[in-house]
């Protein structure tokens, strides 16, 4: 027999050309069947688990963090681990534990309200773009490809730079706003074809408005590709967000972030000897990039059992 | 908005659904600032009236025009030129918020059972929802209408409670039969609704749609792309190559007295289980043109075994054979 | 088939080219000693790690001759390399090795002659003559001459001249006419004879040596070119184009990488010992791993080895560490007043329209700002431990550090760290705490709020914005720190006098040498940032300045002794720290000069011992 | 076995695993095809028809579908027992396959001259040009008069019926003793179809091959069969000569068919 | 095809217009300008520097130096550089335009060299060990931030184990030949890993997933019926239509590329395209953000054209006219 090998941790999604299935005896809404198949999908799980760590441990940080983030204590400057200061402290003295802790919330909040910006912009424009066609749609296209044209970061750069001094609401803003282009084209595209399937014509041979049709009809069935897309989007900026940090253009001090943090060992000398300041906030962003695509990676299974493990 | 046009014949039969010269247009972009550089005639020119009451086949290959041609008569998409009466009412150029409340008195069944109906929305909502467009009776009323409407489809009630994917195709045709019932229409236009089932589900569904035609006085048009399921359903059948009708005759005139040799091949092709007939196949050279560069005369010229000269050159007209009996073919016209 | 043996291929491709470039990497080091003359050995120059004896030049001769010294810097230069357009320090660094001028500071940062051989000065000092050392040639051969001297004065005088260094030659006589064009002569540098050149000045100067120390480019090549087009001239910033004096010619070049300096044989000071020196743009994160590992031979100025590394650095056997005190610090400003915005628009600097801010105008509460601040924590240990700068500074009372001549131990009143006084003082100055919510109401029962605002590009500067605010709040002051700004945008808001802001922190690096505070503390001057108008503190800086008096050092110190208490009693900074430089160089290099200001001096005694 | 026997299916098993679920694709099928005979498996979608002849050319979607039980044999050989490398001198070789859907078939990227040389090089180890050669001849056969321009030509410059010829060409370049045809025509237009039935009656007469047709198309059936199986839920649920089914038919999955077919 | 050339140059055009207009507002609504440097230095006076932007040009109203900088730009010449005194903005292109040239080259071969093979394995091997582990593989490739990984590459490959120069471009600027071409790639390897890291992570996912999708296609089951061997299925079969898509992606590569640089050659102090930018950003040197602008405009368009090309002549379906 050659099922899955011993120990694999994937569901076997492909579908054979069968008999209808016979297995489904029950009643299941779409939604309900998603689910299913995304808590069958163990990686997928895993990435939830991991994530809901990483959400608590930084949501619940003011249950068990004595020190202020923000606190600084320039008479005990790069502490090594204490019982005090768990992960020492950074070059202002402030607690790197009570950083970690809350640059999650710090982090997890770019990410979220990234995407959740990203996810209107884009659903609303690539319905229009991908449902009406014709100028609007030329239109929004063309400044897609405006956006397309130049390199994403140095875009970012360029606008943070005009912003100068940036907060976090004003990065995620402008994140968002600069972020939109690539999911509106994918919704887009989306939307093109599902413009195209029979159920839409036979909403509008009722009178359906075209309110109504992009409503109910369209963006309950694209909604897959909105949050598979909104997951990569949320992975993404919080990568992005450290990654600015690192080069000096992201959420400025006293605001702790794991890029932020990560911007500290830029110096051989903490690298090699203080692996508690930077290792951690680190192992945090691969831990939640890498449940969040997890969690992608299933969700895009569940919405989409033919297209399993991409 | 034009004036209805006064029903002429057969006197006893009313006209209820007319197009005249009907045409659609794609364009085709191109060159360097993408413009238009040609059309692909997708429906040249076609004129046609349906009965009351009565089922209108309309048959062709795939590129001859008749899913473009059903969807223009409910306005889904925009004629390029031409009118389309609706019960004496020109509905071709009304607005389109105009003819929403016409939209109760057509509706329109699909080709693909699994495409048709919305994956996320439960069957009672599927059913319900033109009726709520329409704004039909209270929630309660509309309730009450999905169930009847469930069961005169065959369908159990319970049904409205789950989902697309939980039934198999021909009871999702079903589904979409009963959605399309649920404004009373009084046409339906069918677009190949039985192609895409198994042979034994097609039987079972003609036959709840002419059970339903009777009960609930409905003109049928019915879309395929070969003769056999036409057959069974229609009373007259129009064959169309190429955006253009071929041939329009009551059906029994039809298979007994093909005039069009499109219309012949075609009949041709129909199996039969016969096996001790020994039938002659006429079998067409070739494969159809594309309507984006159609034949120049007689579309047909290029794959009829009887072509001559005339018929590259010059487009046959629509000649009256006999009772509602139409053809497009020279060899039927004096030159 | 055919596309999997490509596949191979290409993997196999990879590998090789991966393991070769591993080997290369292996031959590397070995590989650049056969391009160094078989050295005829370190033995003469052994002992000698302190070159900085001026005797020394005489056995410089002797000492191990060729090879090659790695230094690295943090940033690359922007490629302008004519010393009458550079801005950046990065820039300076390549031309300290290139060019030249009549003074320079000695490690005492007092002006001594070096391309001057003598000069002599008339008594109300108002023109001074030169003398030129004899046998001075340029990187091609054409002799160094007055011309060349009185050349790069008119340059930096010409109407045409767009560049920022006018302030050695605006005193001069005919500088006005000179530089609005309506003089041809220049009357102001005058070339007596090949060797000897006058200076003359409008007014006595104090500071003549200064005005004279202008590196000096050359005539020859620059007289031919339109002045307009001296910035862009491949002279001023091509590989082998670029022609000094100095001891070192400037080579191959990687852009923003590497700098090759190739040894002038003909150098008028003795043919430097090495062959070449490489200056590499390195990135901070990894210049204490370039140097444990001999990478990188020399870390030096502008940024040295970072705070935090420094204690690590001394951990290395092999590297020695040279720690003079910065000359720049780092301050909180007060802004005392604000230009209305229709001078600030019009560009125009009046000390009369002037608008005061009131949160800061009583002295009593700069006062307690400043006592309120632990600055000894920023700094931090002498032993590195701790602070912001990891003991790798001095806290200030006064513009005047240590290193400085205008230094005056006992000058200032020393605002201590001690947050009772700050409390009284504030209290005194009618600021209390009136609704209990921790934090001080103005006199008028007013929520009591002071932004701070603060760039970003400094480490400790950057931390120590919380700490203020954090320490500050310790005495009921509520500081709204603003989100920091790259320094561009920050250095407009306060040079604009942006309302909204109350105190800014900034920093200044002060390379001169001469401490007169003038262009930054009379009150009219633009970069009186602070707005802060005092005729007391006009006056002595004028003091400090006027002739005949001031060509007495002693006489200034006085005076700026006594403008110091008054700074630090008035405070219109609270200056926080001054830098001390940590510079760095391994064992591999002798010859090194100690100097305050740079580890660039006389890189022609520069040896390598292995 | 008789000796006229070409092909022997017996107790043919074919399952699919899924999660937890076993999926009998074919359970159990036994059947056998005489030498120059069409034998036509019909059936509706789902009732393993397709996955039958997947499973005589060992073709079946791994990894979960599998081939548990039975034998399959051409001429006496057991397939199933065949290695790897020998079951491929046999596809394509010794049987020739068509396939439902003429748009997707063929490989879009390379012309149909790359594609129909390929098993005449591999099988009969013709040279390039000696398999252009063939590939000319084969493709006259089948229909196209300008077969030189053709077999430089890529798939999609080829409508569908063309390409239905060349995927023909292709199955019967190695004259094979078997074709197995997967719903030849049912992707085609009408006029289409009756074209490339009647191209396999020709070449059917030309090689002296016996046809595996599989389709869902009682006319087809009865245009082409000699003998004819009705497969549901993955079993043989009636078998007999085309006469005997068309005339009496017993099964009533085929009586309900006919009632479609003959309205 | 060259009529397609032609209607997206035209398109084109028009947008590298308004895309100059914008960058330039932004640029020039960004507070402080080139002459407010790093560190200030009390001995300039600043009304030489007020002289100075009355010389460059900054005090005209952006309008006026807008068109100033179009009609410099009409005549071929990209403006001089406001920080870099005395360099115009092309020479500085152009001296560092070669080293992020090779850097992407180099990350671009390593994402196709890594990226692709294990792709294709892991398409083959599908659900076996080595399947799982290329996934997750892949995984942390997007998971780690390039510049971490830049950091620990230094820290290993550079100081513990010695392998691989941290910094720069070369050893020596005086080399020449082939042991500059060597020397250069020696110093390559360690930014063009960390710049490929998350490419060779996406390739090798797509290639795995559309090899699985071509996989299962028709037309390579019609080769397995024609008895081809499982090596020419896969390779000659699968693999032309499965890297179709991937050119889409290898044409907005460049811009990904150059995005990437900017981190990456700010760690590794690898003085190319990217660096250059960052400086431009923080010096408020508006000619040389624009020009860098353009450059990486026109770039992506003759990436994506070439893409569109390289797409015609892979996939015969697509003629472009």
């Amino acid at each position: 027999m050659s099922g899955p090998s011993p120990g694999s941790t994937k569901q076997v999604n492909t579908e054979p050309p069968m008999p209808e299935a016979k297995e489904q005896k029950k009643s299941y809404s779409p939604t309900k069947l998603i689910v299913k198949r995304f808590f069958a999908n163990k990686l997928a799980v895993a990435g939830v688990f991991m994530f809901l760590l990483v959400v608590i441990f930084s949501f619940s940080a003011p249950l068990f963090v004595e020190h202020d983030p923000a606190q600084t204590n320039p008479l005990n400057t790069y502490a090594e681990p204490s019982a005090d200061h768990w992960l020492g402290t950074n070059s202002s003295g402030q607690d790197n534990f009570a950083r970690l802790v809350y640059g999650g919330q710090i982090s997890l909040q770019v990410g979220v309200f990234i995407m959740l910006i990203v996810s209107v912009i884009g659903v609303v424009l690539g319905s229009i773009s991908g449902y009406f066609g014709g100028w609007i749609d030329s239109i929004i296209m063309r400044v897609t490809d405006l956006f397309l044209i130049f390199p994403f970061l140095l875009l970012v750069l360029t606008v943070v730079t005009i912003l100068q001094n940036v907060n976090v609401a004003i990065l995620v803003i402008t994140l968002g706003l600069i972020v939109w282009p690539n999911i509106t084209r994918i919704l887009r595209g989306t939307y093109l074809t599902l413009r195209e399937r029979e159920f839409i014509y036979s909403a509008r041979a009722a009178g359906a408005t075209d309110l109504r049709i992009i409503m109910k009809h369209m963006i309950p069935n694209a909604i897959g590709p909105i949050i598979v897309n909104a997951t990569i989007i949320m992975a993404q900026m919080i990568i992005l967000e450290s990654a600015l940090s690192f080069i000096g253009f992201g959420i400025p001090a006293p605001t702790p972030s794991w890029g932020a943090m990560l911007n500290e060992a830029r110096s051989l000398n903490i690298l090699t000897g203080m692996p508690w300041a930077w290792m951690p906030p680190g192992i945090m962003i691969v831990i939640t990039v890498l449940s969040i695509n997890f969690i992608g990676d299933g969700l895009r299974d569940a919405f989409d059992p033919k297209s399993s493990r991409k | 908005m034009t004036m209805s046009q006064p029903v002429k014949e057969p006197n006893e039969k009313k006209e209820i659904l007319r197009v005249q010269n009907l045409k659609k247009y794609f364009p085709i972009k191109g060159g360097v600032l993408k413009r238009t550089v040609g059309h692909v005639k997708a429906v040249d020119d076609v004129s046609l009236h349906i009965f009351e009451g009565e089922t209108l086949g309309i048959v062709g290959e795939s590129g001859s025009g008749k899913s473009t041609l059903g969807r223009m008569m409910m306005r889904l998409l925009d004629p390029t030129e031409g009118q389309i009466t609706f019960n004496g009412v020109d509905i071709s150029t009304i607005r389109q918020s105009k003819i929403r409340p016409l939209r109760k008195d057509m509706q329109m069944i699909f080709q693909d059972p699994y495409a048709s109906l919305n994956p996320r929305m439960s069957v009672g909502e599927i059913i319900e929802e033109p009726m709520l467009i329409q704004k039909t009776g209270s929630s309660k009323e509309r309730q009450e209408n999905v169930i009847s409407l469930l069961e005169r489809v065959g369908l159990q009630q319970e049904a409205r409670y789950k989902y697309p994917h939980e039934f198999s195709g021909g009871q999702r045709q079903r589904i979409g039969i009963a959605r399309a019932l649920s404004t009373r229409p009084k046409v339906i236009i069918g677009d190949e609704p039985v192609s895409a089932l198994d042979v034994s589900v097609q039987s079972q569904v003609l036959n709840l749609m002419e059970d339903l035609q009777n009960d609930f006085q409905l003109t049928y048009l019915f879309i395929a792309h070969d003769l056999s399921v036409v057959k069974h359903i229609s009373d007259r059948v129009a064959v169309m190559y190429l955006g253009r009708l071929a041939e329009v005759a009551p059906k029994d005139d039809l298979y007994a007295n093909p005039l069009h040799p499109y219309t012949q091949a075609l009949i041709s092709a129909v199996p039969t289980t016969d096996i001790d007939e020994k039938r002659e196949r006429i079998i067409l050279q070739g494969d159809l043109p594309s309507p984006a560069n159609p034949p120049s005369g007689c579309p047909f010229h290029t794959r009829c075994p009887e072509a001559h000269e005339r018929c590259t050159l010059e487009r046959p007209e629509m000649t009256k054979m006999g009772e509602e009996h139409y053809v497009a073919c020279h060899l039927y016209t004096q030159s | 088939m055919n596309l999997k043996k490509w596949w191979s291929f290409l993997l196999a491709l990879t590998f090789s080219v991966l393991l070769l470039a591993a080997c290369n990497g292996g031959d590397d080091e070995t590989g650049t000693d056969p391009e160094e003359p078989a050295d005829d050995n370190g033995e003469e120059p052994a002992d000698d790690e302190n070159g900085d004896d001026d005797g020394d030049d005489d056995t410089a001769g002797e000492a191990s001759e060729g090879g090659n010294v790695n230094i690295a810097f943090f940033s690359p230069p922007e490629h302008q390399f004519n010393p009458i357009y550079y801005t950046s320090t990065y820039d300076a660094n390549v031309m300290d090795f290139i060019f030249e001028a009549l003074f320079r500071t000695d490690d005492e940062l007092l002006l001594q002659p070096h391309l001057a051989e003598s000069y002599e000065l008339n008594d109300d000092q108002t023109e001074m003559t030169i003398t030129l050392n004899e046998g001075i040639t340029w990187h091609d051969g054409e002799a160094f001459t007055a011309d060349d001297v009185v050349f790069t004065y008119e340059m930096i005088s010409h109407p045409e001249y767009t560049g920022v260094r006018g302030t050695y030659a605006d005193k001069l006589v005919g500088y006005e006419d000179f530089r609005a064009g309506e003089s041809e002569e220049f009357e102001g540098v005058v070339a007596e004879d090949d060797q000897t050149v006058i200076f003359r000045w409008e007014e006595s100067s104090v500071t003549p040596e200064f005005n004279a120390s202008f590196p000096i480019i050359p005539e020859h090549i620059f007289g031919a070119v339109e002045p307009g087009e001296i910035e862009s001239h491949e002279s001023s910033i091509a590989t082998g184009e670029v022609v000094g004096t100095g001891p070192f010619m400037l080579g191959d070049f990687v852009e923003g990488d590497q700098y090759v300096l190739n040894a002038n044989e003909d150098y008028w000071n003795g043919a430097p010992n090495l062959d070449t020196v490489t200056l590499q743009v390195r990135d901070q994160a990894v210049i204490t791993g370039l140097l444990e590992s001999g990478d990188v031979d020399m870390v030096i100025q502008p940024d040295g080895i970072v705070p935090s590394d420094v204690a690590s650095v001394e951990q290395m056997d092999n590297v020695t560490l040279y720690q003079p005190q910065d000359l720049g610090y780092q301050y909180m400003g007060f802004k005392i007043g604000y230009r209305p915005s229709e001078d600030v628009e019009a560009g125009v600097i009046d000390t009369d329209n002037f608008i005061e801010n009131e949160k800061l105008s009583d002295v009593r509460v700069r006062q307690a700002i400043v006592h309120a601040l632990d600055r000894e924590a920023m700094v931090g240990g002498e032993d590195g431990e701790g602070g912001l700068l990891q003991g790798s500074g001095q806290v200030l009372h006064a513009p005047f550090p240590e290193a400085s001549w205008a230094f005056d131990e006992n000058a200032d009143i020393g605002l201590e760290y001690d947050t009772d006084r700050a409390m009284e003082l504030l209290a005194e100055a009618g600021y209390e705490d009136t609704n209990g919510d921790g934090f001080v109401e103005d006199p008028n029962g007013e929520e009591y709020v002071l932004t701070l605002a603060y760039p970003t590009g400094n480490e400790p500067r950057e931390n120590a914005a919380i700490v203020i605010e954090q320490q500050l709040a310790e005495v009921g002051i509520n500081v709204n720190v603003d989100t920091p700004r790259e320094f561009p945008a920050h250095s407009e808001i306060v040079e604009n006098d942006d309302q909204s802001i109350d105190m800014y922190l900034m920093g200044w690096g002060l390379a001169s040498g001469d401490p007169d505070p003038g262009g930054i503390f009379t009150s009219h001057v633009p970069y009186n940032y602070t707005r802060w108008v005092d005729e007391t503190s006009d006056e002595m800086i004028q003091r400090g300045l006027s002739a005949p008096d001031a060509f007495e050092q002693e006489y200034r110190e006085e005076v700026y002794s006594e403008w110091a208490e008054y700074v630090s009693e008035q405070v219109p900074y609270a200056f926080l720290w001054s830098m001390i430089n940590n510079w760095a160089a391994t064992d591999r290099v002798g010859g090194i000069t100690e100097d305050p200001v740079t580890m660039l001096k006389d890189p022609h005694l520069w040896y390598v011992q292995e | 076995m008789a000796d006229d026997v070409l092909l022997e299916v017996n107790q043919l098993k074919t399952y699919f695993y899924m999660g937890g679920n076993v999926a009998k694709a074919v359970d159990g099928v036994d059947f056998t095809i005489k030498k120059g005979k069409t034998l036509a498996i019909v059936g509706e979608s789902g009732s393993g028809k397709s996955m039958t002849s997947l499973s005589i050319m060992q073709l079946v979607p791994g990894p979960t579908g599998k081939i548990v039980d039975g034998a399959v044999k051409l001429s006496g050989k057991d397939l199933l027992k065949l290695s790897d490398k020998q079951m491929e001198k046999v596809r394509g070789n010794e049987i020739g396959m068509v396939f439902q859907e003429p748009m997707t078939s063929l490989n879009p990227v390379f012309t149909v001259g790359t594609q129909i040389k390929e098993p005449l090089m591999k099988h009969r180890g013709l040279s390039k040009s000696q398999a252009f050669q063939k590939g000319v001849e084969l493709l006259k056969l089948v229909g196209f008069p300008r077969a030189e321009d053709t077999m430089k030509e890529f798939p999609h410059q080829l409508s569908g019926g063309m390409r239905q010829r060349v995927m023909i060409a292709i199955a019967m370049s190695c004259d094979p003793k078997l074709l197995i045809a997967d719903e030849p025509t049912t992707a085609l237009d009408v006029t289409i179809q009756a074209q490339i039935l009647d191209l396999m009656k020709k070449v059917q007469k030309e090689f002296d091959s016996s046809i595996l047709l599989i389709t869902h198309d009682l006319g087809v059936v009865a245009e082409m069969a000699d003998d004819i199986i009705v497969m549901y839920g993955g079993q043989v649920v009636e078998q007999a000569t085309r006469r005997q089914l068309l005339k009496t038919p017993k099964h009533p999955y085929t009586v309900g068919c006919w009632k479609v077919c003959l309205a | 095809m060259a009529k397609y050339i032609l209607r997206r140059l035209l398109i084109f055009i028009p947008m590298l217009f308004i895309v100059t207009i914008v960058v330039f507002t932004l640029a020039t609504l960004a507070p402080g300008d080139p002459l407010t440097g790093q560190q200030l230095d009390p001995t300039i006076d600043p009304a030489a520097l007020e002289e100075r932007r009355e010389a460059l040009g900054l005090n005209d109203p952006p309008p006026v130096q807008y068109i100033n900088w179009l009609s410099e730009v009409a005549t071929g010449n990209l403006g001089d550089s406001l920080y870099f005194s005395g360099r115009t903005v092309q020479d500085l292109i152009w001296s560092r335009l070669p080293n992020t040239v090779y850097l992407a080259v180099f990350s671009l071969f390593i994402t196709l060299v890594i990226g692709l093979p294990l792709g294709i394995y892991a398409a083959r091997k599908q659900y076996t060990a080595a399947d799982y582990f290329v996934t997750t593989f892949g995984f942390f490739g997007l998971a780690v931030p390039n510049f971490f990984f830049a950091l620990l590459a230094v820290y290993f490959f550079s100081f513990q184990l010695g392998w691989f120069p941290a910094q720069g471009t070369q050893s020596s600027a005086s080399i020449s030949g082939l042991a500059e071409f060597l020397d250069r790639l020696h110093h390559l390897i360690l930014p063009g890993l960390t710049l490929g890291l998350a490419s060779v992570a996406i390739y090798m996912r797509y290639i795995r997933s559309e090899m699985l999708d071509v996989l299962s296609s028709d037309f390579v089951r019609t080769a397995r019926a024609k008895g081809m061997t499982k090596g020419t299925v896969v390779y000659k079969h699968t693999l032309r239509n499965a890297t179709i898509p991937i050119i889409t992606l290898l044409g907005f590569e460049f811009g990904t590329l150059v995005s990437g640089a900017v981190v990456t050659e700010a760690v590794f102090n690898f003085p190319g395209i990217g660096q250059l930018f960052l400086t431009g950003i923080q010096n408020r040197d508006f000619p040389l953000i624009m020009g860098i602008n353009l450059l990486i405009g026109v770039t992506i368009l003759v990436g994506n054209l070439l893409a569109d090309i390289m797409y015609a002549v892979v996939d015969p379906r697509i003629r472009y006219d």
